[in-house]
C-alpha cells in the first residue's frame, strides 16, 4: 500500500543492477506503493553503503532490499534496519546465516557456476582443460564459484588449469585475459567466466582471436556477450533475474509490511550461505536462446510471482 | 597562488609595534581550526534547514559512528604524513589486524581483550616492518607501502582464503551498537579520546616533538641530534596500531572480521585517511599537524556525504555534488582567510 | 649630482605583528653603489623586497626614472631593469648552473628549442669573471654554499640591469672571492650602474660604498648620505644608537687544561687525511681555511653526521666512536652549529621556541617524556635575550625571522644546549656587527665555563678575535697551528703563509 | 660520456625491465611470443598516458588525483557522443579531448589562483568528475563503437607492433622534447623544483601550473580514448583504477614526489615494469590467492634492484673523490 517505502540498494555502480530501477518503478505502480527506489551507493564500498543505508531510514523508508556489500559483513546494519520494523531482504546476493533478513532472492551463485560449467562441458572433447575467470577475492562469491567451477569440471572428467581472479574491472581484465590467452590460448579447450566483466573482456577476446575453437560460457545479459553469442564466439551465457528480483522483492516486502509473516515451512532452498533462499532463477542461454532471453526470464519471474503468496506467506 | 604572497599568512602572531595584541583565544579564531568549525556548523545549518530530519537522534548517532572511523583512519594517515611520509597500507594493515583478532577471538577463543591486543599488537608490527623497510632502503614511503600493501593484504586473504571470523564476543559487538544518552556512539569518545593521547603527544612530549622535527627537515633534525629514522619507524608504528584500532571499530560495528571491509586490498580507506589530515591542515610534506584538524575535517567529509544522502539529490549525481561541495567549502575558507589578511587580521 | 633614478619614499610595511618598515625613504643616483644598513630585522631585505616585487608595500611611493614604479611580480621588476641577488639562496637544486644563470631566459619564446652549447659557453663567462672553478653543467645542488652564493651572483650580473640590488651577498664568501666581486661592481659603477649593496662587514662598506641609508627599527636613521666624512664609528652609532665597544681580550694559556677532544690520524670518506690535533677544555680552537678547503665536511665526520674511514677520537682521554648527531649528543656532549642555517640549521615551518628548544627537549622532559613549552622556554630565553632575537613573540615562525635574526636561533639553540664540546661552523653569517659581539662574548663565556670550542669561521677578524689557537686546512690536510698572540696582521699573514706555501709545495 | 649514460634516472629501471624480460623470457618462451609482446605493448601504450598524466604533475611537485575521472569521463564522452550524437570518431576524439584539457584547465585554474593544495583541489575534481561520469551513464556502458575504433584498438601496424603505440610514442617524444628541451617545459621543472627561486627569478608560476594540469588531463583523456578503442565498449568505470599505477610507474621510473625531477623513459619502464608483472602473475599460474603477494613482493624487487645500482653508484663516486 502507499505507506510501504522500499529502499532497492546495490553494492555500488553496477551494470547487473540496473534492471532494478525498472522493476521498482513497475513495482510501485503494480502495487500502489509510496515508494520502490532504487538507491546507488556512489563507489563499491561497504562503509559508503552502510552510510546509505542509514540514511534511507532516517528519510522514511520502510523496506529495504538489499545487495549485501559482504554476506558477513552487512548482517549488522541489516539487522538494525530490521530493528526499526522494517522488512530487509537480501537480493541478488545473500547474507550468510545468521541475520534478520527474512530471506534472500538471488542467484545461487554456486549452482549457476556448477551449471554454467556442466554446459560448457558438454560441448568439450573429454579431459578438455578450461580455465576459469571470475571476480573479487574479497568476495566469498567467488572462492564457491571456484569450488563450484572445480566441482563441475571433475565430476565431468575436464581439468581446470587456471583461476584468474580479482579482474572484475575493465582493465585488469583486459591486461590478464589477453595476456593470459596470448600464452595459453593452445593450452585450454574452454573457457568459464563468473563475473561480469571478465565475461564482456573474455568475450571480446574471443571474437578478436577468432578460431572459435575455444569454447566459452559467460555470465549475465551485457550486450557484449550475448553479441557474441549470436556470432557464435561464445556457446552461451548463465542468466540471472534481476528485474525479477527487484519486482518480486518490492511485492514480497509490500506484503510483508501490510500484515503477512513468513511461513515457518516455507520451502526455502538452502544454499552455502543461508537456508531461506529463493531461487530467482538461472538459466543458460545459448545461440538459440538469446533472443529471447527476456521473456525467458519473464516467465520464471511470473511463475515465482503466482505462487509467491501462497507458498511463502501467511497472510491472515 | 604564489608561496610568496603565502607567506603572509603562515605568520604567527603577536604583540605588534602599533600595538594590537592578540591572545589565545583570538589565535584559535583565526586558525584553520576554526574555520573548520565555522564550515561544520554553516553545513549543518543548511542541511537541517532544508532536511529536518538530519538532526534526528538517529541520523547523528549513525553520523557519530561514521565519523568516529573515518577520523581514526585520518589519525592514521596524519601520523605517517607528519614524517613527511604516506601509508599506502593503512587499509591492508586495519584489515590485517582486524583478521588477526578474530582468528584470535575465533579460532583460538581467546577473551576479546587479548585478542584486541593482539591484533593491534600485529597492526604495529606491520607497521614497524614498513618503517624499517622505509629507513633502510632509503626508498620513498610511496612504493615500498605500495608494495606491502599487496604484500600484508595477499597473506591475509591466502591464509584466511577470505573467510570472515563471526564468533566475535558479544560484549565487544555490543560496544558498536551501544548508544549513551540515545545519541552519542562510544566509538566516538574512543575516537576523541585517541585524539586527546596524540595532541598531547605532539605538544607535550618530546618524542612528538622530535617527530615534528624529523618531519618537517630531516636534515636539521638529525643535526640537532635527533634519530630521524626511529622517528620514522615509530610513526609507522603507530600508524599501524591506529590502523588497527580503526580495523576493530569495524569489527565491532559489524560484529564480525571481514576482509573486504576496507576493500580490494584496503584501498577504499585512502580517500578518508587523506582527506581528513589534509583538510584539518596537516602538511603533506611533513613536520606540521593538527590532530583537531583531523578530527574535524574526517567530521566535515562524513557530514557533508550524509547531509547530501538526506538530502537525495539526484542518484547518480551525487558525487559531483559532493565534490562541488567539498570545493565550496575550503573556498569558503580561502575567503574567510584572505579577508583576515587583507584586513591585517591575522 | 644627477636625478635620482630610483626614489622611494614614505615606504610602509606591515607584517601580521610586525611594522617592518615605516615611511622609509631612498634614493638612488646612477653611477653609485649605495649602502643600506641596519641591525639584523631593521626592515633591508623588506624594503628589497618591495623593490622587487616580492611583498607589496602597504603605504608609500617609488618611482623609476620618475615615473611611479609599483612591481606586482618579481617578473615586473626584472622587466623594469631591476636586477637582485636575495639574502636567502634561490636556486632550482636540480638544475645545473648554466640554467639556473639563464632560468627564466633559456629561449627567446617557450617553444624554441634550447641551445644547450650555447647556454653553457655563456655561463662559462661568467664562471670566469667571478673566478667560480666549477663546470657550467654541473647540478648546483652539488655546490657548496659560497659558490651557489657566487651562481645567484652570476644569475643577477648577466641580466645586466641598471638598477642591482645585492643583499648580503658576500655574507658567505671570503675575502679573495669578495675582492672579485667588488673589482666587478666598481666596473659597473663606472658604466652608470645604481647599486645597492647590504652587508654587515662595515670594512667592506667602507672600501666600496659611496652612499649610505641606515635603518633602525623600521625607519631611516639616515637616507641616502654620502659616504665620505662618515667613520665607521658613526655608521654604528646611526645603526645602533651607540658607538661599537671592541673587547679586547687577553690572551688564554690551555696547555695545561685537559685535553676534552684528540684527534689522531682520522682520515674520511669526503677525503680528509691525517688530521690529528687536540682540543682542550675550556679552549676555542680556530679552524681556518678556504671555501671548500673541508672543515665542515671534518665537522660533520667528528659529530658523526660523515664518515671516519680510519684513525682514532678520544674524547676524554676515551676512545670514541660516534655513530650519529644523536649519540654525540647525547653520549658524548658535543654539539655542531651547521653554516647551513637554512637547510641544516633550522627547520623554517617551525617557531623559534621550537627551534631552540631541539636540543634540550629531551634533558628537561619528565618522567613519562612530556615537556612543556614553559620548561623550554625558560632554557632557552636566556641565550635569545642575550643574542637579542627580533620577533614579536617566541612563537614566531622562524622562517619569518630576517636573515640575521634566524642565524641568532641557530646559534642560540646550541649554546642552550649545555654541551661540553661545542664545534661552531661560521656562526655569525649575516650577523651585524651588536650581536656578533655578543656571540663572540657568548663564545669566551661558554669557554671560560670549561666548554671546549671548535671554532670554523673565514671572517678573519672573528677569528683573531676569538680563538686562542688556530689551526690552518687546505685541500682537506691541516696544514699548520698557529698561536693566535691577537696582531691580526701578523696572524692573518702567518695563516695566508701556510695555505699558499702549501699550493706552491703542489705546484713544485 | 660512457658514465653519464649509466647516471640517467632512466637507466636503473631500464636494466631492471631488460633483466625482466630476460628472467621471463628464459623461463617462458611464450612470453617472447609476436601475440604476447602485441598484448604487452597495447598495455604499456595505454598505462604510459595515464603514467605521464601524473608524471607533469610530479614534475611541478603536486599531486594530480583526478587522472581516472578524467581519463573515465573522456572516455565515455567519446564513446557517448559516437553512440548518441552519432559523431563520426575523429571529432568525438577532438572533443573529448578537449574534455580533458578543460577538465584540467579547471583543475590548474583551481590550484594556481586559490593557493589551495592541488591534492585537495583534486579530490574534489575528481569527485565532481567521477559523478559527471555515473550521471551520463548510470553505470551502464556504451556499446556503439565503430569498428575503425574497434580496429584501431586492436590492429597492428608491422609484426606485434599495435597502432596504440603511436599516439605513446608520439606523446613520449613530445613529453621529452618539453621537459627537456624546451625553456617552456624547462620552467615546469623549475617550478617543482623550487617554487619560490622560479617566481623570484621572473618565471610565471600560476601559469606553468595551468600549463601542466592541462597537459595532464590532455593526456588522461587521450589514455581514456585509448582504452574506449582497446575494450571496445565505453565502460564508465574506465579509469577507477588508475590512480596507484599513475604514480608508482613515474616513482619507480626515478620521479620525486617532491618535484623537479621526473624521467619520461624512466616512466615508460615503470609502467614496462609493472606490465611484465601483470602477466607473470598469469603466464606463472599463481595461485589467485598468492597473486597479490607475489605482485607486492616483484615490486620491491624492481625497486631495489634499482636502489642498490644507485647506492653503488654512490659509494663509487665517494671513493672516486678520496
Ligand atoms: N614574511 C614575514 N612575515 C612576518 N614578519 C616578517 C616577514 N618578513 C620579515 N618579517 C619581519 O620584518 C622585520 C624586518 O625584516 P628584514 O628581513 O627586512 O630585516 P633585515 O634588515 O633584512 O635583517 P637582517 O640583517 O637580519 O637580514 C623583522 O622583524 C622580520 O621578523
Ligand atoms: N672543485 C670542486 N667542485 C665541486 N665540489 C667541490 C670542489 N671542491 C670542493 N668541493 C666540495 O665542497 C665541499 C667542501 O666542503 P666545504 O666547502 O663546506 O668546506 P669548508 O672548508 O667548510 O668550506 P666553507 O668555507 O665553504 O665552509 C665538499 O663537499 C666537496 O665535495
Ligand atoms: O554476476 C555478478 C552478479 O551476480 C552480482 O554479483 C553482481 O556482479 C556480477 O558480476
Ligand atoms: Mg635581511
Ligand atoms: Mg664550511
Amino acid at each position: 500500500d502507499s505507506s510501504t517505502r522500499v529502499a532497492l540498494v546495490p553494492g555500488g555502480p553496477h551494470p547487473y543492477f540496473a534492471a532494478w530501477e525498472l522493476a521498482g518503478k513497475d513495482a510501485a505502480k503494480d502495487f500502489g506503493l509510496g515508494a520502490a527506489d532504487y538507491k546507488v551507493p556512489q563507489k563499491w564500498e561497504l562503509s559508503l553503503q552502510n552510510q546509505m543505508l542509514e540514511s534511507l531510514v532516517t528519510q522514511g523508508y520502510n523496506a529495504f532490499l538489499v545487495f549485501p556489500g559482504d554476506p558477513v559483513g552487512t548482517v549488522a546494519i541489516a539487522d538494525e534496519l530490521a530493528a526499526t520494523g522494517a522488512p530487509v531482504m537480501a537480493l541478488a546476493g545473500c547474507l550468510k546465516d545468521p541475520s534478520q533478513a527474512v530471506f534472500c532472492m538471488g542467484t545461487d551463485t554456486g549452482n549457476s557456476a556448477y551449471l554454467g560449467t556442466q554446459e560448457l562441458l558438454k560441448v568439450l572433447p573429454k579431459g578438455a582443460k578450461i580455465a576459469h575467470f571470475t571476480g573479487f577475492l574479497v568476495d566469498p562469491n567467488t572462492q564457491l564459484r571456484i569450488d563450484a567451477v572445480e566441482k563441475a569440471a571433475s565430476e565431468g572428467g575436464a581439468e581446470v588449469v587456471q583461476v584468474i581472479a580479482d579482474i572484475d574491472a575493465p582493465e585488469p581484465a583486459e591486461e590478464k585475459i589477453n595476456a593470459y590467452l596470448a600464452a595459453h590460448a593452445d593450452d585450454v579447450d574452454g573457457i568459464i567466466t563468473t563475473a561480469w566483466v571478465p565475461a564482456v573482456v573474455a568475450s571480446n577476446a574471443l571474437r578478436k582471436i577468432g578460431d572459435k575453437r575455444i569454447k566459452m560460457v559467460g555470465i549475465d545479459h551485457d550486450e557484449v556477450v550475448l553479441g557474441a553469442i549470436k556470432d557464435g564466439y561464445v556457446h552461451g551465457t548463465m542468466l540471472q533475474n534481476p528485474y525479477g528480483q527487484g519486482y518480486l522483492g518490492s511485492y514480497a516486502a509490500d506484503r510483508l509490511r501490510s500484515g503477512c509473516t513468513v511461513k515457518d515451512d516455507a520451502p526455502f532452498k538452502s544454499i552455502a550461505l543461508t537456508d531461506k533462499f529463493i531461487d530467482s532463477g538461472t538459466v543458460f542461454a545459448g545461440a538459440d536462446a538469446v533472443d529471447n532471453y527476456v521473456s525467458s526470464m519473464q516467465n520464471i519471474t511470473k511463475e515465482i510471482f503466482d505462487g509467491f503468496e501462497d507458498t511463502y506467506l501467511n497472510c491472515g | 597562488m604564489s608561496q610568496i604572497e603565502n607567506e603572509n599568512k603562515t605568520g604567527s602572531s603577536a604583540i605588534p609595534k602599533q600595538g594590537r595584541r592578540f591572545d589565545p583565544i583570538q589565535r584559535f579564531l583565526l586558525s584553520n581550526e576554526f574555520g573548520l568549525i565555522v564550515l561544520i556548523v554553516v553545513f549543518a545549518i543548511i542541511f537541517s534547514t532544508v532536511s529536518p530530519m538530519f538532526l534526528s537522534k538517529f541520523s547523528l548517532y549513525a553520523l557519530g559512528r561514521t565519523s568516529a572511523v573515518n577520523i581514526m583512519i585520518g589519525f592514521s594517515m596524519m601520523i605517517v604524513i607528519v614524517t613527511g611520509g604516506l601509508n599506502l597500507a593503512v587499509g591492508a594493515i586495519g584489515v590485517c589486524a582486524a583478521m588477526a583478532g578474530g582468528w584470535l577471538m575465533q579460532a583460538v577463543g581467546l577473551h576479546w581483550l587479548p585478542a584486541l591486543m593482539g591484533g593491534l599488537a600485529i597492526g604495529g608490527l606491520l607497521g614497524a616492518v614498513n618503517g624499517v623497510l622505509i629507513v633502510r632502503s632509503g626508498l620513498h614511503s610511496f612504493v615500498i607501502t605500495l608494495a606491502t600493501m599487496s604484500i600484508m593484504f595477499g597473506v591475509m586473504i591466502f591464509l584466511t582464503q577470505a573467510e570472515s571470523y563471526r564468533e566475535i564476543s558479544p560484549a565487544f559487538t555490543a560496544f558498536g551498537r551501544m548508544k549513551l544518552w540515545g545519541v552519542i556512539p562510544p566509538m566516538l569518545l574512543v575516537t576523541i579520546g585517541i585524539g586527546i593521547l596524540l595532541w598531547v603527544l605532539f605538544v607535550y612530549s618530546s618524542l612528538g616533538r622530535q617527530i615534528l622535527a624529523a618531519g618537517a627537515s630531516p636534515a636539521a633534525a638529525e643535526l640537532s641530534g635527533i634519530h630521524v629514522d626511529r622517528m620514522i619507524v615509530w610513526c609507522h608504528g603507530l600508524s599501524g596500531v591506529l590502523a588497527g584500532v580503526a580495523g576493530f571499530m569495524l569489527v565491532s560495528r559489524t560484529g564480525a572480521a571481514i576482509p573486504s571491509m576496507a576493500g580490494q586490498l584496503g584501498q577504499d580507506w585512502l580517500l578518508p585517511a587523506f582527506l581528513a589530515p589534509v583538510l584539518g591542515g596537516t602538511l603533506l610534506t611533513g613536520g606540521r599537524v593538527s590532530v583537531l584538524g583531523t578530527l574535524l575535517g574526517g567530521f566535515l567529509v562524513t557530514m557533508l556525504t550524509s547531509g547530501l544522502l538526506l538530502m537525495q539529490v539526484g542518484a547518480f549525481w551525487m558525487q559531483t555534488y559532493l565534490g562541488l561541495l567539498l570545493l565550496l567549502a575550503v573556498l569558503l575558507d580561502l575567503a574567510r582567510r584572505s579577508y583576515l589578511s587583507r584586513n591585517k587580521l591575522v | 649630482m644627477s636625478n635620482p633614478v630610483f626614489e622611494a619614499t614614505d615606504v610602509t610595511k606591515v607584517f601580521p605583528g610586525v611594522l617592518a618598515l615605516d615611511k622609509v625613504g631612498l634614493s638612488l643616483s646612477p653611477g653609485s653603489i649605495h649602502a643600506l644598513l641596519g641591525e639584523n630585522g631593521a626592515g633591508k631585505s623588506t624594503l628589497i623586497k618591495i623593490m622587487t616585487g616580492v611583498h607589496r608595500p602597504d603605504g608609500g611611493l617609488m618611482s623609476l626614472d620618475g615615473k611611479p614604479f609599483s612591481p606586482h611580480t618579481p617578473r615586473d621588476a626584472i622587466s623594469s631593469g631591476v636586477g637582485v641577488v636575495h639574502q636567502e639562496r634561490n636556486l632550482i637544486p636540480q638544475f645545473s648552473i648554466a640554467e639556473n644563470i639563464f632560468l627564466e631566459r633559456l629561449s627567446t619564446t617557450p617553444f624554441k628549442k634550447i641551445d644547450y652549447p650555447n647556454l653553457y659557453a655563456e655561463a662559462q663567462k661568467w664562471l670566469d669573471l667571478l673566478e667560480i672553478d666549477a663546470r657550467p653543467e654541473t647540478q648546483v645542488d652539488k655546490l657548496n654554499v659560497a659558490r651557489m652564493q657566487l651562481v645567484e651572483i652570476a644569475k643577477a650580473l648577466s641580466l645586466d640591469t641598471r638598477i642591482l640590488l645585492l643583499d648580503e651577498p658576500t655574507a658567505s664568501l671570503t675575502q679573495h672571492e669578495t675582492e672579485t666581486l667588488f673589482g666587478i661592481l666598481n666596473r659597473l659603477r663606472q658604466d652608470g650602474a645604481s647599486l645597492v649593496f647590504v652587508s654587515h662587514k662595515l670594512e667592506e662598506v667602507q672600501e666600496i660604498c659611496d652612499r649610505v641609508t641606515v635603518l633602525r627599527d623600521g625607519h631611516n636613521a639616515c637616507e641616502s648620505r654620502s659616504l665620505t666624512g662618515l667613520d665607521r664609528q658613526d655608521i654604528v652609532r646611526l645603526m645602533i644608537g651607540r658607538s661599537e665597544q671592541i673587547p679586547q681580550w687577553s690572551q688564554r694559556d690551555n696547555s695545561g687544561h685537559n685535553v676534552a677532544l684528540d684527534v689522531q690520524n682520522v682520515a674520511t670518506q669526503d677525503g680528509h687525511r691525517n688530521i690529528s690535533f687536540q682540543l682542550r677544555k675550556g679552549e676555542v680552537l680556530g679552524l681556518y681555511g678556504l671555501v671548500g678547503s673541508g672543515r665542515t665536511e671534518l665537522a660533520k665526520a667528528l659529530i658523526g653526521a660523515g664518515k671516519v674511514t680510519s684513525g682514532d677520537i678520544l674524547i676524554n682521554g676515551e676512545k670514541a666512536s660516534i655513530s650519529s648527531v644523536a649519540d654525540a649528543l647525547h653520549n658524548y656532549s658535543i654539539g655542531y652549529v651547521s653554516e647551513d642555517r637554512k637547510g641544516e640549521g633550522l627547520i623554517l615551518i617551525h617557531s623559534i621556541l621550537e627551534n631552540a628548544g631541539i636540543t634540550v627537549w629531551k634533558r628537561l622532559m619528565n618522567a613519562i617524556g612530556l615537556v612543556t613549552d614553559g620548561k623550554v622556554e625558560s632554557a632557552v630565553d636566556p641565550v635569545l635575550k642575550k643574542l637579542e632575537v627580533r620577533t614579536p613573540s617566541l612563537r614566531q615562525i622562524v622562517g619569518n625571522l630576517s636573515g640575521g635574526n634566524q642565524q641568532k636561533v641557530s646559534v642560540a639553540k646550541w649554546l642552550a644546549a649545555n654541551v661540553k664540546i661545542l664545534i661552531v661552523d661560521e656562526p655569525t653569517v649575516g650577523v651585524d656587527i651588536k650581536t656578533k659581539a655578543y656571540v663572540h662574548e657568548l663564545i669566551r663565556e661558554l669557554s671560560d665555563a670549561g666548554t671546549s670550542i671548535l671554532l670554523i669561521t673565514s671572517d678573519m677578524p672573528e677569528m683573531v678575535t676569538v680563538a686562542d689557537l688556530i689551526l690552518v686546512m687546505d685541500e682537506f690536510e691541516l696544514r699548520g697551528e698557529i698561536v693566535n698572540d691577537r696582531n691580526y696582521d701578523a696572524v692573518s699573514e702567518r695563516i695566508m703563509h701556510h695555505i699558499h706555501g702549501s699550493t706552491e709545495e703542489a705546484a713544485e | 660520456m660512457k658514465r653519464e649514460f649509466l647516471k640517467q634516472d632512466w637507466f636503473g629501471p631500464f636494466i631492471v625491465t631488460l633483466l625482466a624480460i630476460v628472467i621471463v623470457g628464459a623461463l617462458k618462451p611464450s612470453f617472447l611470443s609476436p601475440f604476447n609482446i602485441q598484448i604487452l605493448l597495447l598495455a604499456i601504450s595505454v598505462n604510459a598516458l595515464v603514467a605521464f598524466s601524473q608524471m607533469v604533475i610530479i614534475a611541478i611537485g603536486q599531486m594530480n588525483l583526478s587522472v581516472g575521472a578524467i581519463g573515465g569521463l573522456a572516455a565515455i564522452s567519446f564513446a557517448g557522443m559516437m553512440e548518441i550524437w552519432g559523431l563520426p570518431w575523429p571529432l568525438a576524439a577532438v572533443l573529448s579531448l578537449g574534455i580533458g584539457l578543460f577538465a584540467g584547465l579547471t583543475n590548474g585554474l583551481l590550484c594556481a589562483y586559490t593557493g589551495i593544495s592541488a591534492f585537495v583541489i583534486t579530490l574534489a575534481t575528481l569527485s565532481v568528475f567521477k559523478g559527471i561520469n555515473l550521471g551520463i551513464t548510470e553505470a551502464q556502458p556504451f556499446y556503439d563503437v565503430p569498428e575503425v575504433v574497434k580496429w584501431l584498438g586492436n590492429a597492428t601496424m608491422v609484426g606485434p607492433i599495435p597502432w596504440l603505440v603511436v599516439p605513446f610514442a608520439l606523446s613520449a617524444i613530445a613529453l621529452w622534447y618539453l621537459l627537456f628541451r624546451l625553456p617552456l617545459g624547462r620552467s615546469v621543472l623549475a617550478v617543482g623544483g623550487n617554487t619560490h627561486a622560479a617566481e623570484l627569478s621572473g618565471i610565471s608560476v600560476p601559469w606553468i601550473v595551468v600549463f601542466a594540469h592541462s597537459v595532464s588531463g590532455l593526456l588522461a583523456a587521450l589514455a581514456g580514448i585509448m582504452l574506449v578503442a582497446r575494450l571496445q565498449l565505453g565502460q564508465p568505470s574506465i579509469g577507477d583504477d588508475w590512480l596507484i599505477l599513475s604514480f608508482a610507474a613515474p616513482i619507480i621510473g626515478g620521479a620525486i614526489l617532491t618535484g623537479g625531477r621526473v624521467s619520461v623513459g624512466g616512466t615508460c619502464c615503470g609502467v614496462a615494469i609493472v606490465a611484465i608483472i601483470t602477466q607473470v602473475l598469469v603466464l606463472f599460474n599463481i595461485d589467485p590467492f598468492l597473486v597479490q603477494v607475489v605482485l607486492g613482493g616483484l615490486i620491491l624487487w624492481a625497486v631495489s634492484v634499482n636502489r642498490i645500482r644507485e647506492v653503488r653508484e654512490q659509494r663509487k663516486a665517494a671513493a672516486g673523490a678520496s
